[in-house]
């Protein structure tokens, strides 16, 4: 049972004022959240801020936009790969950035240690084109409207209309958004645990009444509905088999963006873009004289193939991949689609808990002995 | 006035080790001082430093690199010094189109025994920064 | 007609303790076994990244094959387990994508003293890829 | 470069009879295989092909409205490891086949056995302007490029002066569509391998060049005004950190523009390497210095880096600014920066196969201005001292 507290003032207001606080107080050294980086809308980073006046009235920080420019999971893991951080910061996160965090933790690529995490029942993002296109801002309005009554954006990108795991279930505090009718006038934080719980202890200015109401409150429950429903709709769309899969990525241009801004691809150096998958004129002299003709470069559906066997089981569904594709294809409902199918093999929900073991790494002697003939 | 006088610039002085570190030794066997604040840094021939490592200093918080080599033929390695020049060169024109003040780059010639030059060079570019000001990419948080 | 005219290639990954040794005795046994089967040997099934099988299929193979010891048995105490679980992923991934290599996939255990049975395995699995066909794959030019 | 060109038959529309003279090259072994880009299953899009059956060539588009693999990468992807027994023909864009030349002073490519084949080039669709619509761009681009209009093409193909063989003689055999008015293409040779190639397929070198060169120096005329004039508004636009920063203030550091750069051919890339992975410390220190620390913290660092590593090779294809998401103007700005680099260090990228590289190159006498005079002794010291 979760403990709450809920704070006179609206939900954005309450959370720059909770991070300005923190910093100020020096109860963490630093906070990871949106900044504006420009005056463009669409200039927007993951910003580590150490500077409390950020957070006030007229701050660049922007930790509640709806908008993903990278996924903040491998942002913390790119702060902390090269060891713990030895001073505590709260990172602002959206859940499937969160997930993604705690996968790269499993994966050893970045460490827990001394952060604190900060997420929030999440309504979706725009999608990256979105603000290119100058529309971000013009949305916002009717983004927290539809937030308000537990209902999305139809605008926001179709990974978060299809993304079942919007509740973050391990963050140090949650900020509830999705469905809170009052969150211009009052915010509900959920402290889930006592690390959470500490740091916001007596923080002037966060005087508020203790809550014990349920998180998965009505809204989220029907949300959850909805976005369960999109989410088959948009897995039945999936072109399959290899006609389909051809279909699919004949446009891709092998930019291999996907893989450069998932989150959970961290190896230094890809293996479709090692020395692997350079080819010598021999092979490609044999492929010519089997089928009279192939694509050069090569590999664009054994990359994809491959990535699936590399990811797949840590996929946490954020949606870079279809953002930053430069020829709109459509990887992550793909990704997503057959991520959920490995991980409901293993039983495993990627990004849920630290102290599980990544089904490739272990075993278990009595399963699936069906597999072996 | 007194701004001026507070500003106390970074700077990162690439020594190739032949020469110009030879000239920072040479100052140092006649006791002459050079601004503490110039950061010396060895590197086996000016024309082994990447491009990138003059331009990453001025990015990450760095005022100026100031690059000394060999005079030209007395390269240890023959043409280093040559192909350095070419690289500041390159340099100096990318940091001029982007208005980035190719100035914060110096490239001069140091011998073993000039540590005079050696010393005048730090101190001629230290002051020369001060008059320029900090680097603006320094305080920038998108840097 | 044509079907029979189909010799499939199959890429087999057998394991250096069980299977590779039993393919041997079947082979010094002179069992009589269809000549489909390309042989890798691999230390161990646990050896075989998935990588490896989607290189055999994306090149054109009709169909892959993995052996290894019983479960149990493995030399290396649990390079079986993992190959299962590797295995069991990628035949999710080609299930879900509807891809025809889900059915030209097989994971058979086969212990170095049964070498009817990796006779056996070997002309199953032949006779299944048979019924397949040919692989699209071995023609696609825009993979 | 020769001054006659052969005359090619072009009733049909110049893809036409360049599809089937390509047939016949195939058919008479003059090569034993083409690379050269055909349309995708879908429909969508297109992709570098190397073939050997002439039937294929049915589906392949010499002159495809967008560049969705620059084709300079394709041949480098295709020959990095040898040039191989066969022969093959590549049909590029100009820039492609200078970034081929970059890429093979670079020892990524071999052109031993490749001949590179280029049109005159009206430019590209920008890749997503294209995939908005793939009919309705096939459509555009063939009314823009029959007008010579530029307008709606890439940025970087708006302001592009090289576009034919007479500015960039980088290919081996060049089509010249300008002026087919009448119905007929030149081919026209630009090196010993491209002349024997009209040789053996019997095809006389006896047309005059002067209408088309006369065409194509105008064209050029103008387009070089106005790359002046862009460049110029660009600079005055980007100089400056502070409009700098604000013109890469979106880049989410994906990267795009470093993997789709053909003449960027490293494996791992400076930038993404360990040497930038720095300690949480270093990042934590960085912030408290500036109040915020935007991550990742190398936007700037990646992409002048990126500049200094290949600015000199830049062909200004412009496939960088197609490949990112945020529409970042990377391909204007690294056009500008070429342009400048390389005229101070008197290179012109993918011009020819004998230049040597400019950082491999040097002079003793050169490039004084970079040198600072040492003029007398300074007198600090002194006052130090004292």
């Amino acid at each position: 049972m979760p403990e709450g507290l809920k704070v006179n003032g609206g939900t954005e207001e309450t959370l720059r004022e909770l991070l300005r606080s923190l910093l100020e107080s020096g109860r963490v050294s630093g906070v990871l959240a949106l900044g504006r980086t420009g005056d463009a809308e669409q200039s927007v980073a993951c910003s580590l801020f150490t500077d409390p006046d950020a957070f006030g009235a007229d701050g660049t920080a922007c930790p509640l936009l709806p908008f993903m420019p990278a996924n903040a999971g491998g942002v913390l893991s790119r702060l902390t790969l090269k060891g713990p951080l030895t001073e505590p910061i709260a990172a602002v996160v959206k859940p499937c950035e969160m997930r993604a965090f705690i996968e790269l933790v499993k994966l050893n690529q970045c460490s827990l240690d001394n952060i604190l995490l900060i997420s929030s029942t999440c309504g979706g993002v725009y999608p990256l084109d979105t603000g290119v296109n100058g529309g971000l801002k013009k949305k916002l309005p009717g983004y927290w409207e539809a937030v308000k009554q537990g209902e999305l954006d139809d605008d926001i990108r179709p990974t978060c209309l299809a993304c079942t795991h919007f509740v973050p279930e391990n963050a140090d505090i949650t900020v509830a958004l999705l469905g809170e009718a009052d969150l211009d006038v009052q915010c509900t934080l959920y402290l889930n645990t006592e690390k959470g719980a500490a740091l916001v202890d007596g923080l002037e200015g966060l005087e508020g009444t203790p809550l014990s109401g349920e998180l998965e409150s009505e809204p989220i429950q029907r949300s959850h509905g909805q976005r369960k429903a999109f989410r088959e709709e948009l897995f039945a769309g999936v072109e399959v088999g290899l006609e389909g899969l051809i279909r699919t990525f004949g446009r891709c241009i092998g930019c291999h963006a996907c893989k450069t801004m998932c989150p959970v691809c961290y190896c230094h150096l890809c293996y479709f873009d090692s020395s692997d998958c350079e080819r010598s004129p021999e092979f490609y002299e044999g492929e010519l004289a089997r089928k009279g003709g192939l694509r050069v470069p090569p590999n664009t559906v054994f990359f994809q193939l491959g990535r699936l066997s590399h990811m797949s089981i840590s996929c946490v569904g954020c949606g870079m991949c279809t953002d930053v594709c430069p020829a709109d294809i459509p990887l992550s409902t793909l990704f997503s689609k057959v991520g959920a199918s490995v991980q409901a093999l293993f039983d495993y929900q990627p990004g849920k808990d630290v102290t599980e073991e990544i089904p490739l790494r272990t075993f278990d002697e009595e399963e699936l002995v069906q597999v072996a003939t | 006035m007194s701004d001026e006088r507070e500003f106390e610039p970074r700077i990162i002085y690439f020594l190739c080790s032949w020469c110009g570190s030879g000239g920072s030794e040479t100052a140092a066997a006649h006791h002459l001082h050079y601004p503490e604040n110039v950061m010396p840094s060895r590197v086996n021939c000016t024309g082994a430093l990447p491009a990138v490592h003059i331009v990453r200093p001025l990015i990450e918080g760095a005022d100026g690199v100031v690059i000394s080599g060999c005079h030209p033929g007395d390269c240890h390695y023959n043409d280093g010094n040559f192909r350095a020049r070419r690289r500041v060169a390159l340099v100096k024109s990318l940091l001029d189109t982007l208005g980035l003040e190719p100035e914060r780059v110096w490239f001069r010639y140091v011998a073993h025994g000039e540590g005079q030059r050696f010393v005048d060079t730090a101190t001629e570019f230290n002051d020369h920064i001060k008059k320029l000001g900090p680097n603006p990419l320094k305080t920038r948080r998108d840097t | 007609m044509e079907k029979q005219a189909f010799t499939p290639k199959i890429v087999g990954f057998l394991c250096n303790w069980c299977t590779y040794a039993a393919a041997d005795s079947a082979g010094v046994s002179r069992f009589k076994m269809p000549p489909s089967l390309m042989v890798v040997r691999v230390m161990c099934s646990g050896r075989v990244d998935p990588l490896f099988v989607l290189t055999a299929f994306l090149r054109g193979a009709d169909g892959v094959l993995i052996c290894g010891c019983w479960p149990g048995q493995c030399h290396y105490q649990e390079g079986n387990f993992h190959a299962r679980r590797r295995t069991a992923m990628l035949k999710s991934i080609f299930d879900t994508l509807e891809l025809e290599m889900a059915d030209r996939f097989r994971l058979s255990w086969i212990s170095a003293s049964e070498a009817p049975r990796f006779v056996q395995v070997v002309k199953e699995f032949t006779e299944s890829v048979e019924q397949e066909g040919p692989s699209p794959v071995w023609n696609e030019m825009f993979l | 470069m020769n001054d006659k060109g052969a005359i090619l038959p072009a009733e049909d529309g110049v893809e036409a009879a360049l599809v089937g003279w390509l047939k016949e090259t195939l058919n008479k072994k003059i090569f034993d295989a083409l690379l050269i880009p055909v349309e995708v299953p879908a429909g969508d899009s297109f992709a570098y092909l190397l073939l050997k059956d002439p039937a294929i060539l049915d589906d392949a588009s010499p002159l495809p409205p967008v560049m969705p693999v620059q084709g300079g990468k394709a041949i480098s992807r295709l020959t990095m490891r040898g040039s191989g027994s066969k022969r093959v023909a590549a049909v590029v864009r100009p820039c492609e086949a200078r970034a081929a030349i970059e890429l093979t002073k670079l020892k990524q490519a071999h052109l031993d056995n490749l001949w590179l084949i280029t049109m005159d080039c009206p430019g590209v669709l920008p890749l997503s302007d294209y995939l908005e619509d793939p009919a309705a761009g096939a459509t555009c681009f063939a009314e823009a490029s029959l007008e010579g209009d530029r307008g709606p093409m890439r940025p970087n193909c708006q302001v592009c002066n090289r576009f034919s063989i007479l500015q960039a003689p980088a290919s081996d055999l060049h089509i010249g569509t300008l002026e087919s008015a009448d119905g007929t293409v030149l081919i026209v040779p630009g090196s010993p391998k491209g002349e024997r190639v009209l040789e053996d397929m019997d095809m006389p070198l006896d047309a005059a060049l002067d209408g088309w060169a006369k065409r194509v120096g105008e064209i050029e005329k103008a387009q070089t005004e106005q790359r002046r004039r862009a460049h110029a508004e660009l600079r005055e636009e980007t100089a400056g950190p502070d409009r700098l920063l604000d013109v890469f203030s979106s880049c989410i550091n994906c990267h795009n523009c470093q993997r789709v750069c053909p003449v960027c051919y490293c494996r791992q890339c400076y930038f993404e390497s360990a040497a930038l992975k720095l300690p949480p410390e270093n990042y934590l220190t960085r912030a408290e210095r500036k109040g915020a620390l935007r991550f990742s913290p190398d936007t700037l660092l990646f992409h002048i880096g990126r500049a200094t590593h290949m600015i000199l090779s830049c062909v200004a294809c412009g496939a960088c600014e197609d490949a990112c998401p945020m529409d970042i103007p990377v391909g204007q700005v690294f056009s500008l920066l070429a342009d400048r680099a390389q005229e101070t260090l008197g290179y012109v990228a993918g011009e020819s196969l004998e230049d040597p590289l400019p950082l491999v190159a040097y002079e003793m006498d050169e490039l004084h201005q970079v040198e600072q005079p040492y003029v007398e002794i300074y007198c600090k010291q002194e006052v130090q001292d004292a």
